[in-house]
């Protein structure tokens, strides 16, 4: 493994985001980290994206190597908003050892920076100083927690997802974050294995209901089948199936809040999809509205007529937990 | 109504087999389903919409079903190889996501051996969402009862016309391919329920028959999952304990897969363990006929002639191998029919010779005349070859050419005849029994005989099915096996499986049975295997011929 | 209207072929009927009931034949392999009597072999009497076209309920079996019509999609009887002649059967004498995949990795023997499916080992290494034993192991990279022809792949088939072979087969063509084997792709 | 064949017989003799039962033996009728040597003789001068000579049977017997092999109605399924079926005049039959219609209904030449 570590991001790109009805030019980085010392979230691939057996001497140093690549680009780009992804937790030292998130605060001072954390990892200290080491001069300068939360239900997350974390857990971050100045932006995962079409929709419903008291923004994902994961042996034994476009649409024409959705993989068999034809006007859709926050939008595409709607319909109202999935 | 009370009216009884295949009946409160059975099961069974999130995959491992599955005591009740449900006779079950194992044969056939023999068999299985009229079939025969529409509904929706061979665009429907009542409305789901229901119909109708199998032959070639769930289900334990010991009607051998069926394999399996030849040491290799019991047929008359009883006959076929002449009404050797082409494949070559070779290293002959020609000599050879032995060979022309027939009838000058033994050998197969008492005589025209001993009837031989039928004296000659134990009570017509305490594990369906118990004695034939009569609470065990009240 | 004028208007004509089954339709004066049909056929053809004691049995000898068999020049012309009639493109004809010869399948296929070679194919066939919806497949697919309701009707008043898979006592009419309008009145004569008739519209929908060939096998297993006509016509020259060189549906392999198709004996004969192998010595035999093409799948991948075109890749399979890679493209290679158990078959075993030692024979490699284990692996040793050679093994656990993966590359370390050779391969394999042409590139993304020659375009394949397309400039580096001869008009869209003057014999359904002319060429696909072409007088024998006029 | 040949009749058996409205006693006798010299009919099984080889002296031998056996039984029954068949023509030389039939005549003086002859043998002095050998002192005693005709059709007769006579031969054959004052009796063979059951029936309406002229009595008879004869060749391959006993009882019962009729081996798979359940009752009707001539009996026969009716009907209807037979 060493030998084909490679000291440069997993993945960097520019770009622009929607944050609380602003519009930032931003630069997104996923790091090569310690780990997320979790590590067992069914559809999490990440977990093989990481260093191993590294002292952690040899960790900062790989860190700090990958941050240059993204000082080079903030230096070019000077985003707005730099979003920096560890697959776990920012603020586990063991991930990210302080001295990298010093560097990072150094690089994003000014700016807007997202980082994620596992609920239960949130430190009030930790995240008021962060908050204040990120602000300028001109008080310029904001932190977002992302926190995968993935759904309000305990059992949908101890069950389907595993992901080691309460929402009474998960409430009292967001509480912690708040009050320590940053905000919380809240991930959602769209049908994890073992739910069907309709309960990952009453799911996404219920779970957009009851976590807007706590946070800032939402960004809900559909689930995809990534490589060497649970869900990806499920998925190849025919147990698993990425939601429908439709259902995706659906929720967030009907959310109360705008609401942040990236389908990776949408409209392939390994994430979100219909049937083929009408995939990639649904994804254009969802692309648009995820900028503009034109609900409108959103609404007219499930006006529209495809073939495979009628399949959609009936597996909402047809698929249940004892024969699912119905459709591949 | 209370609530136990409801669940005590859900109940279910089979009342005829073919395999693993049943029909049988549901009763729900008022209301009765003919098994295998599709229809809206969630109306039925309310827990079936009352529980949520309760996703499972036959897949997941002991540690998740352990963690995560919690029984509600409700039915149909889930079951899983890593979940020990609580399950009683009469109760419905379901079998959670399965029908992501039908294009994983070997799973499906290991999970349902799994949870078949550790559930009672007189349960009602319910296998959702995933039935088609494409794949009904075999799923009645893994020992499926209870179906939905899930799978019809959505096809559909998807477009798609269904028939039991397959699916077609929904186009089709104006080119006459069905006349249903839904073809005539042009309304497809109600075309796709059609064809299912019917299909189901048909699946009773040839399972009460007992002719189920040899539909089910042709059925599966839809698609290869399917074809393999048959060949695996045919290799379990399962299928050979369900697998009736005779049928009467034809035995239809029409594909490879026929070499393969439990039946074939039983008979071989007999004749090697089981099968007590006549006193003689000159034995005579004979072909087929299409004619069946063969000694009907003209050239085995001829063959007989010839033979004059101076030597044992040994029938050489397929798919059966190796027939004794006097075991030749055993089920299926006096009902198989076979597609004749001339042709030998290379799985039945090896099936035969290998049973020949096991057969002729048991039974050391001091001559093996092969009166065969082609092919079947080949085979003979072949099977001589493993067994070290040299055969003599009695055709320089057809089998039945008189040139050939006198020459086998000169290679015998001077041999012995042999003893009558067609009872001995019968018994032996159908009894596992050497049956040693002097002074029986067998009397009638073959096959329609009784066999006396003295005034007294001691067995009759039934000819359609090829089984003995012993009398009370009859069964006191046959020191062990196929016996059948019941509790004190004297049997008023059969005996159900309730009463059943023990029984001889060798018992199969079709098995000529004694009932033992503390009060009576009763002859009679088994209706299902030991196995499900001892686990079975409902539905008749044991068909009473003749009962006898034992100490007044 | 005068006779002769009438006569004229009853033709028929065939649109669709799947083997020696075809659909298509019958004229009569303004009436049309889709063929296959079943009806009243005595009421279109008069001669019938005029016809008094003209009695004929297929096993007629000659002289007999000779003295009573008299022409009357009516259709449906009466058949007689005895007699020689006069038989014309178009015309109907009858072959009395025929429903004896179900029970003979060898006479059978004899008689209608003789017949159909002596008859122009587009003559539309008369069964009369036998069929029933049971056997109504396997009699389309023997090439008849036209049926009545004798048999159907006889059933209805024998009290007898018909099916596809047999007939039932009429009492299963209440059981909802079938719901057509039949059934629902209690009129069994109507009900046994309709499912005729709904036979045959499947059978035509079956036709008409490229798929009847895997409906039949599941039909004729019904009886015995079907499946051996279905059996020897396998092995015989008219199923060959009107097997297509390709589909593009999936080739279901459910049956043992499967195995003589005359698709798989051609690939293994095209295998043994066509094909040209790339130039290196050094060959690696490995396991099938599910997956096809091969190559897409995950261990394919994990193959070809290690062994990065050192070898030769020879893929050992099950029913088609062996495959090159760079022939896997070709029908039915990439669109076969099959029933997997791990259990081969010894008729498997040795119809692959079979072809290997020829191939082995035929093609002397440096080294072979068996990258396969289990049965697999047991095969290609008896196969190297029967040619001589000794196999090299790389594989001490699964062949997908890394341990067994790093073994095959070591094995081969040292070796030299073989030159792509996918053109020459195919090229050999489709037209039997060593294509040497330097220059050409191979562009695209693997299967979909045009070859270009600088600017020109060549080739393109079509990744559905497996069909190699050549352009005009192709075509003129193939030269010989699959050459259509036509007159010295210039074809105006299809080529229709009186126009055909002379054909390759080779060719067959599907065949990629070149159509020459005095006047013209064109490219395109034979829509009928070159026999049919030749002996036909309508119909369309060659779909036109591109034409190009000669001399101006 | 000359260890195995016996010289006993083939067949011997006492009865009785109507014989123009009369009933008489009688004794029937099947007789081994030189054989039939056309010996070619499709559904004569005769022709195996015949003397092979031997010389004139050693057949007259044999017969003779044969015929004391009868002379033995007239003795005893002292029958009204004698029926006499020697599987051919009586009036044959080379099956029948002279010296046999006079010795017949000695035993026969007095009373009815019944003997069949090949239509194309019958010649007018040999049936004159025998007739006058058979008549006692009282002028008792007369020869009937039976033809089988089996069908008035010339082309059912040469395709289907094979028989080498014309119907204009047999015309002959019979003025030439009334002419020497014996009687004619015709035989007629019901659905020989190559004709429906409707063309069966139609050829044995016609055959009766074109005899009448000629023929004093007529004895119509079912074709069976004999041993090792062309019929049994085409009946093991399906190409054959004997008659449905419906449609014998059915010509009798529209016959003009009386007809006997012995359905051999009736009932069974090889002879006329229906479905196994009414066999038995056409049977014994038509048996007793043999000796008394009530064609009412027929006619109620036919009203019976059985299962196997509606099938019979359905094939006298649509059985045709070129699909037959339908059942078996």
């Amino acid at each position: 493994m060493k030998k084909e570590q490679k000291n440069t991001p997993i993945a960097l790109w520019t770009g622009s985001d929607r944050v609380l009805d602003e519009i930032l030019n931003s630069v997104t980085v996923i790091l090569r980290s310690g780990g997320c010392s979790w590590n067992r979230c069914l559809m999490c691939q990440y977990r093989h994206e990481r260093y191993h057996d590294l002292t952690v001497q040899e960790l900062i140093g790989a860190m700090i190597e990958q941050i240059e690549v993204l000082a080079t680009n903030i230096a070019e780009h000077d985003p707005k908003l730099v979003k920096i992804y560890t697959s776990g937790t920012f603020f586990d030292d063991q991930e990210v050892p302080p001295v990298v998130r010093e560097r990072i605060a150094d690089l994003c001072k000014g700016r807007t920076l997202t980082v994620e954390c596992r609920g239960d990892y949130v430190d009030y200290e930790k995240v008021a100083s962060y908050v204040d080491l990120l602000k300028n001069e001109s008080g310029q300068g904001g932190l977002i927690i992302a926190i995968g939360l993935e759904t309000s239900s305990d059992l949908i997350r101890e069950k389907c997802i595993d992901k080691g974390l309460s929402f009474s857990q998960y409430i009292t971050a967001a509480e912690d974050i708040r009050r320590a100045g940053g905000l919380v932006k809240t991930y959602l995962l769209y049908k994890p294995a073992y739910v069907s079409e309709r309960e990952a929709y009453e799911d996404m419903v219920s779970s957009i209901k009851e976590i807007l008291p706590y946070t800032d923004l939402i960004s809900m994902n559909p689930c995809s089948v990534q490589r060497h994961t649970l869900v990806e042996r499920l998925w190849r034994q025919g147990s698993y199936r990425p939601p429908y476009l439709w259902s995706v649409a659906k929720v967030l024409a009907d959310a109360p809040v705008h609401i942040t959705c990236d389908p990776l993989g949408g409209g392939q068999k390994r994430g979100a999809h219909n049937c083929g034809t009408c995939d990639q006007m649904i994804l254009d859709a969802i692309r648009e509205y995820n900028l503009n926050g034109d609900q409108e939008l959103i609404r007219s595409v499930l006006e529209m007529s495809c073939g495979c709607k009628k399949e959609w319909e009936f597996i909402m109202e047809h698929e249940h937990p004892y024969a699912m999935p119905l459709t591949g | 109504m209370p609530r136990a009370w409801r669940w005590i009216l859900k109940t279910c009884e089979f009342t005829a087999r073919d395999g693993t295949g049943r029909a049988g009946r549901l009763r729900i409160d008022d209301s009765e389903y003919l098994l295998p059975w599709a229809g809206d099961v969630p109306s039925l069974f309310p827990a079936l919409t009352e529980r949520k999130l309760d996703a499972f995959f036959p897949s997941d491992d002991p540690e998740f079903v352990k963690k995560f599955f919690t029984s509600d005591g409700k039915q149909p009740i889930r079951l899983h190889i890593h979940h020990p449900e609580e399950v009683t006779s009469g109760d419905a079950v379901i079998t959670p996501n399965w029908h992501t194992l039908i294009q994983q044969p070997r799973d499906f056939v290991r999970h349902l051996q799994i949870l078949k023999e550790r559930i009672p068999p007189d349960t009602c299985w319910y296998f959702p969402g995933g039935v088609l009229p494409e794949n009904a079939a075999i799923l009645v025969h893994a020992g499926f009862d209870l179906f939905d529409f899930t799978g019809v509904d959505l096809k559909a929706v998807q477009g798609r016309f269904c028939l039991p061979d397959g699916d077609y665009p929904e186009t089709v429907m104006a080119e006459g391919l069905c006349q249903c009542p839904g073809c005539k409305a042009g309304d497809l789901r109600e075309h796709n329920r059609n064809a299912l229901k019917q299909e189901l119909a048909l699946i009773r109708t040839r399972i009460k028959a007992g002719t189920f199998r040899e539909f089910l032959e042709g059925r599966v070639r839809t698609r290869p999952p399917y074809v393999s769930i048959m060949r695996h289900l045919d290799r379990s334990a399962l299928m050979e304990n369900h697998t009736p010991v005779t049928r009467s009607t034809p035995f239809i051998a029409a594909t490879g897969d026929s070499i393969h069926r439990p039946e074939v394999k039983r008979f071989a399996e007999r004749l090697l363990t089981r099968y007590i030849p006549p006193l003689t040491d000159v034995a005579v290799l004979l072909p087929c006929s299409a004619r069946k019991p063969y000694s009907l047929s003209q050239s085995h008359h001829k063959f007989t002639q010839a033979i004059s009883r101076r030597a044992h006959e040994l029938i050489l076929t397929s798919p059966l191998g190796l027939v004794p002449r006097d075991v030749e009404l055993v089920y299926p050797a006096a009902h198989y029919d076979v597609p004749v082409t001339g042709y030998w494949d290379h799985e039945e070559r090896f099936q035969i010779a290998d049973t020949l070779a096991k057969y002729l290293m048991k039974h050391q002959y001091r001559r093996v005349i092969a009166h065969l020609d082609g092919d079947a000599l080949l085979i003979a050879t072949d099977a001589a070859d493993q067994a070290g032995i040299t055969l003599e060979s009695t055709c320089s022309t057809h089998p039945t050419d008189p040139v050939a027939l006198r020459q086998l009838s000169e290679a015998l000058s001077g041999e012995k005849k042999v003893k009558n033994h067609l009872l001995r050998g019968l018994v032996s197969m159908q009894f596992g029994y050497d049956l040693r008492v002097p002074g029986l005589e067998v009397k009638g025209s073959y096959p329609e005989v009784i066999v006396k001993k003295g005034r007294q009837q001691i067995f009759s031989l039934e000819p359609s099915t090829g089984m003995l039928r012993p009398t009370f004296d009859g069964w006191s000659m046959i020191d062990t096996g196929y016996r059948v134990y019941i509790d004190d009570f004297v049997p008023q017509g059969d005996i159900l499986a309730p009463g059943v305490v023990e029984a001889d594990p060798a018992v199969r369906e079709g098995d000529e049975i004694l009932v033992i118990g503390e009060n009576a004695m009763a002859t009679g034939r088994a209706v299902m295997s030991a196995d499900e009569m001892i686990r079975s609470h409902r539905g008749v065990a044991v068909r009473v011929r003749k009962v006898k009240k034992l100490n007044g």
